[in-house]
């Protein structure tokens, strides 16, 4: 196995590109070292891209925040800015492993490591993030529920690889949350996740997103959960509908992590508690 | 020879305070050494192959490429293990085929064979290069399921034992054990109340965060060495001697500091094959698991399917009690399931009472101990019925078994009559502590349990010596699994009258002492101990013969106390004390060396009950359980140092509250494991306890000079009932299965409102 | 003496809950025990354990059994 | 398999060694620097036994590359020492037996000395969810939360003895 650490997005995607065998992204790699150590994956070549200095930084701009894919969650979690705009989606990328996988991993590596229990997954698809991906061809963006395929696939082509993850402006009087269940306190792969970003005008929900993880082969955007709430001062009757529509929208299935039904009436019921803790984020009053 | 050893109720000087553990130092430093931490110079990389399949025939191993890669050194299979030294011992015969699949491979783990080369990535490249062709066999892997008469029978030399007349058919039921006594049936007849319940416990693993490693040495002449993270090291010496056809005096192991183990390091594993691997390589060879073969290839516990049957009067006397356990054993006979039944109604005074057990073989790994082997499932299926038969009846759960429980004179239900036990003073403990009486909140619950252990004793070796500045070196067998080198040191001190910062206690390996039983069965403090005692005492009658002789006195005028040799009389009133440590410094010429030391056997360890008290938060719209308030009280005997007396109360309750909520072995259809590493078996983390109680009793053992009862094990009995108890009193329904996942507590409360 | 016998051990006594066995010594008593029913050397091959008035003792087979005491057979287990 | 040449700090001194590519950083340091304080409980990152500090930040050393180590500054558990003088996490973990076995203890150390530094005067519930990557499985986790509110108390009334001397000099 080869190991390089190019300081430049180009030149990362040149190693890609020119490998022969297998070849992958080293990034946090608490999910790629897992599995090499398995015997999962025996790679040819390892593209470092922590010495690429623009994949190491969260910066604002005026379209809104740029995380990019060698950020590791820590430094994530300590981003005031960040937090204060995006809380949701940073709660997400804090539930992933422990202070000692936060030290390390990355949203973009949770991303495409493509698991339909990725935690920020949920979060960045409810706030409408998008992955601005730079490859042989050049660059293109994509939206955040268009990278995962399927379980272990993305939409990424050979060489591509994402270098940053951008989160749109807060607008005003907006906020998200995110939520998971797992059996312990921490160190647990979601059983189910929910997030939710919405939008308020004049204390009512003006616009949403919903998305669901775990409960499909990819996280899911749920419009009919949005639908559920748009319009409404989040009242009970809402989020009943909103909980109806989270479940109704599962496929999930049985596994060493839960049940259909379990994980069935649980999105319904993380989806509630989410939607209230954005709610309030933003403003509003029940 | 039997030693004097009864209880004296003596002061103390040092027993009983909380001393700095000796080897404090090198653990917080990183300097202790482990299994894995040891290194010999020309060391190889020992590695396995396992099988996928949890049932299958071997029918042709190739090993010739694996052989010829460069940097691989050797490669055993079953063909270099012959089955001619176990002389036909079938216990042995299961060890050797358990520690390598001969023919055939009985679980998703077994191993198939094993390479030793210069480096890891040689090795794992080897591995590949074995080429195996399997057939796949119907597999079992469920109690239930492999009692069943159709199931697939695993072994055809395998006939129920313990059934009259014996089976004339081979089945997976290796062993049916009953015990009890008195009429049931007359009993039930008594009782107002009868309630009859079913249950069933995931099978759990000791979980200790330190894998299986061994560094083996051996020469083509036999003899060899094997420094190995073990509970027991004369007797992983006796039984790889015995597999391999060794002289056992000419294999020295060495134990390392032990990560862990609560029983789970009772028998071998990988350490046969690295002694073959090392004398076919001649080489060393270090062999060390990955996490993975942890759990899939170790000794896990077993899972349990059990029913228990209690009767009672409206005024709450128990008149009769049944339990019937199936207790999954893995891929070999074992005698673990007799436990179940012997410990089933131990706390209880019962006039009648019959338990049965069942020990069913299945394709799984063969289980291995773990802290109090079998007792807490059975103490599962009991509490929870004891809870619902109190319940009915309208009586506290706790005074209901205060009401029954056993006392001195009760014939236990595993036989004997019970000496001074302390299940009673628990349980009146635990109905006067305050968290009895703390108030529950929204969604909470509170649950009680009680359990049982028997304590072991056992051959125990023991060496104390000088060194001429009056230090003394304390040299023990029994392996130090959670800081018995300081209460064993605390014990040498107060016996010899001097500080406690003058003893240095080591492990001595299977050369430096005579054969000592493992750190199993609570007995390290309690029999090296003992063993210490009498070592000391011996040690004692030395010195003061030193003196005598330095005083030309005869020795009966000679006292110890306080550390020092005192001539008695008033004749003597010229001659001022002499310290140990002058003593010490005159060896040459008194005698010679000094030195006691005590073999026996430590017989005679006393029962110990416990009393847990638990309080529960279940979210009812997710069924997600906090543990929110736990208490521990148990009667140590005699607690010399009450830090590690507590340290064990918590690690038990702990290890118990993962069992009944999380902790669980998942199989699959294809009968493989679907979650052998640490974070799908969810042992419980920092953030998932609260701070864990203790209490203390001290009901001393008459057995033992300062009243020592085993404390390690009795507190993993009452958790996963004290939980389950807890989260029925929450929801207000009875959970009958463990771990009570969430799943499982969201299908109850449907399954109670439909 | 009376000896009671518990669990798996009663099959070495054609299921008997109790026999007589004059003895004095644990010794004594596993050697008559083995004399009067063959069948209790498997049981003495897996480990049996004896409890003289409710002290049990695996090992120790000199130890004196006093006159009149409760005498129970167990199987020899194991902890963890 | 190319090898690769690191040239590292690790507790303040400069260590270079070689190593495959593809080993961890954890291999390396256990098997080619000699550092056995370190330990491996799982090898995936879910134990924490291997915790060690790569620049400062918590990590599990299982879950870096040895070759990523090039450059960087490491801290195990063998450097929390100064010298003879233990280090106060060091000293109250003996004086409260919050260690069994043992084997867990290095990292819970080097976990628990990032959470210290980052929050000098951590809660209950900090304390756990901090040291939540790192398994124990002989304490109950009782006595090391205990020992590290210990540690905390006595590292704060340490600085403040050192701001103190600060401020007269």
């Amino acid at each position: 196995m080869r190991y390089e650490a190019p300081t430049t997005s180009k030149a990362a995607a040149e190693l890609l590109a020119a490998e022969k065998g297998k070849a992958y992204v080293l990034a946090g790699g608490t999910d790629l070292l897992v599995r090499m150590k398995s015997g999962m994956l025996e790679p040819d070549l390892l593209v470092d891209i922590k010495q690429i200095a623009k994949m190491r930084e969260i910066s604002k701009t005026a379209s809104g925040f740029r995380i990019g894919a060698a950020v590791p969650g820590v430094e994530i979690g300590e981003h005031k800015a960040l937090g204060k705009a995006w809380p949701g989606v940073v709660e997400a990328a804090q539930l992933i492993g422990s202070d000692q996988v936060q030290g390390r991993c990355t949203i973009v590596g949770n991303l495409c490591n493509a698991s339909p229990a990725a935690d920020t997954v949920p979060a960045l698809i409810a706030a409408g993030a998008k992955a601005a991906i730079v490859g042989p061809k050049g660059r293109r963006t994509l939206a955040v529920e268009k990278v995962v395929t399927g379980p272990g696939q993305t939409a990424l082509a050979k060489a591509e690889i994402i270098e940053y993850i951008s989160l749109p402006k807060r607008a005003p009087k907006s906020g998200d949350a995110y939520l998971r269940f797992i059996p312990r306190t921490e160190m647990d792969i979601a059983v189910v996740g929910a997030g939710v970003n919405l939008t308020l005008a004049r204390g009512i929900i003006k616009s949403a997103r919903v998305s669901l993880g775990a409960v499909a082969p990819t996280a899911l955007l749920v419009a009919d959960a949005a639908k559920a709430i748009i319009g409404s001062k989040l009242d009970d009757e809402a989020l009943d509908k909103l909980a109806a529509a989270c479940s109704a929208a599962c496929k999930p299935i049985n596994d060493k992590r839960g049940t259909i039904e379990y994980r069935t009436r649980v999105a319904g019921v993380l989806a509630r508690r989410a939607a209230l803790i954005a709610f309030e984020r933003a403003g509003g009053k029940r | 020879m039997k030693q004097d050893t009864n209880f004296t109720n003596q002061e103390f000087r040092v027993i009983g305070t909380r001393v700095k553990r000796p080897d404090g130092i090198d653990k917080v430093t990183g300097r202790a050494r482990y299994g894995a931490d040891a290194t010999a110079p020309g060391q190889l990389v020992g590695m396995f192959l396992r099988s996928p399949h949890a049932h299958a025939r071997i029918k042709k191993l190739d090993v010739s490429r694996a052989e010829k890669l460069q940097g691989v050194k050797a490669v055993i299979t079953s063909a270099d293990l012959p089955d001619e030294h176990c002389g036909g011992d079938r216990e042995l015969l299961n060890i050797l085929e358990n520690c390598m699949a001969r023919g055939r491979a009985l679980y998703d783990g077994h191993a198939v064979a094993a390479v030793a080369a210069v480096d890891a990535t040689t090795a794992k490249k080897a591995l590949k290069l074995i080429k195996i062709d399997y057939e796949k066999l119907p597999h079992v892997t469920d109690v239930d399921e492999a009692m069943q008469a159709d199931a697939p029978v695993i072994h055809d030399w395998v006939y129920t034992v313990g059934v009259e007349p014996q089976p004339n058919k081979p089945s997976n039921v290796s062993m049916r054990a009953q015990f009890g006594h008195g009429d049931v049936e007359a009993g039930f007849k008594e009782a107002d109340v009868i309630i009859e319940k079913s249950y069933k416990t995931g099978q759990t693993h000791q979980g200790y965060i330190e894998p299986h490693a061994c560094l083996a040495n051996m020469s083509p002449d036999g003899s060899g060495e094997l420094w190995v993270t073990t509970q027991g090291h004369f007797a992983y010496r006796n039984t790889c001697a015995q597999i391999l056809g060794l002289n056992m005096a000419k294999l020295k192991v060495t134990s390392s500091e032990i990560g862990g183990g609560f029983g789970g390091k009772t028998h071998v594993w990988i350490e046969p094959i690295a002694l073959a691997l090392s004398r076919k390589a001649n080489r060393p060879v270090k062999v060390v698991m990955s996490r993975e073969e942890v759990f899939r290839a170790s000794g896990p516990t077993s899972s349990t399917s059990i029913d228990v049957k209690i009767g009672a009067t409206k005024d709450g006397r128990i008149t009769a009690a049944t339990s019937e356990c199936r207790y999954q054993g893995g891929a070999f006979p074992g005698t673990w399931a007799l436990i179940g039944a012997m410990t089933s109604f131990a706390p209880y005074d019962l006039k009648n009472v019959q338990t049965v057990s069942y020990d069913v073989v299945c394709n799984r790994p063969k289980v291995a101990a773990y802290r109090a082997p079998s007792a807490p499932m059975a103490a599962f299926a009991v509490e929870s019925t004891v809870d619902l038969v109190a319940q009915e009846l309208g009586i506290d759960p706790i005074d209901f078994r205060i009401l029954n429980a056993a006392k001195e004179g009760t014939q236990s239900s595993y036989g004997p009559v019970y000496g001074p036990i302390g299940i009673g003073p628990t349980l009146d403990a635990a109905k006067s502590h305050p968290h009895m009486k703390a108030k529950l909140g929204k969604n909470q619950g509170r649950g009680m349990a009680c359990g049982f252990w028997f304590n072991f004793g056992g051959q125990t070796s023991t060496t104390i010596n000088v060194a001429a500045d009056g230090t003394v070196n304390l040299s023990v067998g029994t392996v130090d699994v959670g800081g018995s080198r300081a209460s064993l040191s605390l014990i040498c001190a107060e016996e010899l009258g001097i500080p406690y910062e003058q003893v240095k206690a080591h492990i001595g390996d299977t050369a430096a002492l005579a054969h000592n039983d493992m750190t199993d069965g609570s007995r390290g403090t309690f029999a090296s101990g003992m063993a210490t005692i009498v070592a000391a005492r011996r040690t004692i009658e030395v010195l003061k013969q030193r003196a005598a002789t330095a005083w030309e006195i005869p020795v009966e005028e000679v006292e110890w106390k306080d550390g020092c040799a005192h001539a008695v009389g008033e004749a003597h009133a010229d001659k001022a004390p002499l310290s140990l440590a002058e003593i010490a410094a005159n060896t040459e010429n008194t005698g010679g060396p000094i030195a006691g030391h005590n073999e026996f056997v430590a017989d005679g360890a006393g029962v110990s009950f416990a009393s847990h008290i638990c309080d529960v938060e279940v979210d009812p719209e997710t069924g997600s359980t906090r543990v929110i308030r736990y208490t521990v009280i148990q009667d140590a005997g005699k607690a010399i140092h009450p830090d590690y007396v507590e340290g064990q109360f918590q690690g038990g309750a702990a290890q118990g509250i993962g069992w009944a909520l999380n902790e669980e072995y998942i199989y699959g259809d294809d009968g493989r494991l679907q979650n052998p590493g640490f974070l799908d078996y969810r042992i419980p983390v920092c953030s998932d306890l609260p701070f864990i109680d203790t209490q203390i009793l001290e009901i001393p053992n008459p057995n033992h000079p300062y009243g020592v009862r085993g404390v390690g094990e009795t507190s993993i009995v009452p958790p996963l009932a004290a939980v389950a108890n807890a989260v029925s009193n929450a929801v207000g329904v009875r959970m009958t299965q463990v771990p009570i996942s969430p799943p499982r507590i969201l299908a109850a409360l449907d399954a109670e409102s439909a | 003496m009376q000896v009671k016998l518990t669990g798996p051990l009663r099959s070495a006594a054609g299921g008997q809950a109790s026999v007589e066995v004059e003895a004095s010594t644990i010794r004594e008593l596993f050697r008559k025990l083995c004399e009067q029913y063959p069948g209790f050397q498997a049981h003495m091959d897996n480990g049996v354990a004896v409890a003289i008035n409710g002290d049990v003792f695996r090992d120790e087979w000199s130890t004196v059994i006093p006159e009149g005491a409760e005498v129970f057979l167990l199987p020899r287990i194991q902890g963890g | 398999m190319s090898g690769a040449h690191v040239s590292t700090t690790i507790n303040g001194d400069a260590v270079e060694f070689a190593c495959p590519q593809d080993e961890s950083l954890l291999d390396a340091l256990r098997n080619r620097v000699g550092l056995t304080g370190v330990k491996e409980g799982c090898g995936t990152g879910d134990c924490g036994a291997c915790s060690i500090t790569l620049d400062g930040r918590l990590v599990c050393s299982c879950l870096v590359l040895g070759v990523e180590a090039n450059g960087k500054q490491i801290g195990t558990v063998e450097g929390l020492a100064d010298g003879d003088q233990l280090h106060p996490l060091q000293e109250k973990f003996i004086e409260h037996a919050a260690l069994q076995c043992g084997i867990c203890t290095p990292g819970f150390l080097v976990a628990a000395k990032v959470l210290l530094e980052r929050n000098p005067d951590p809660s209950e519930t900090e304390i756990r969810y901090a040291l939540a990557g790192n398994l124990c499985r002989c304490t109950g986790y009782d006595k090391i939360v205990r020992a590290v509110q210990a540690a905390g108390k006595e590292m704060r009334k340490q600085n403040k003895k050192k701001a103190k001397k600060k401020k007269k000099k």
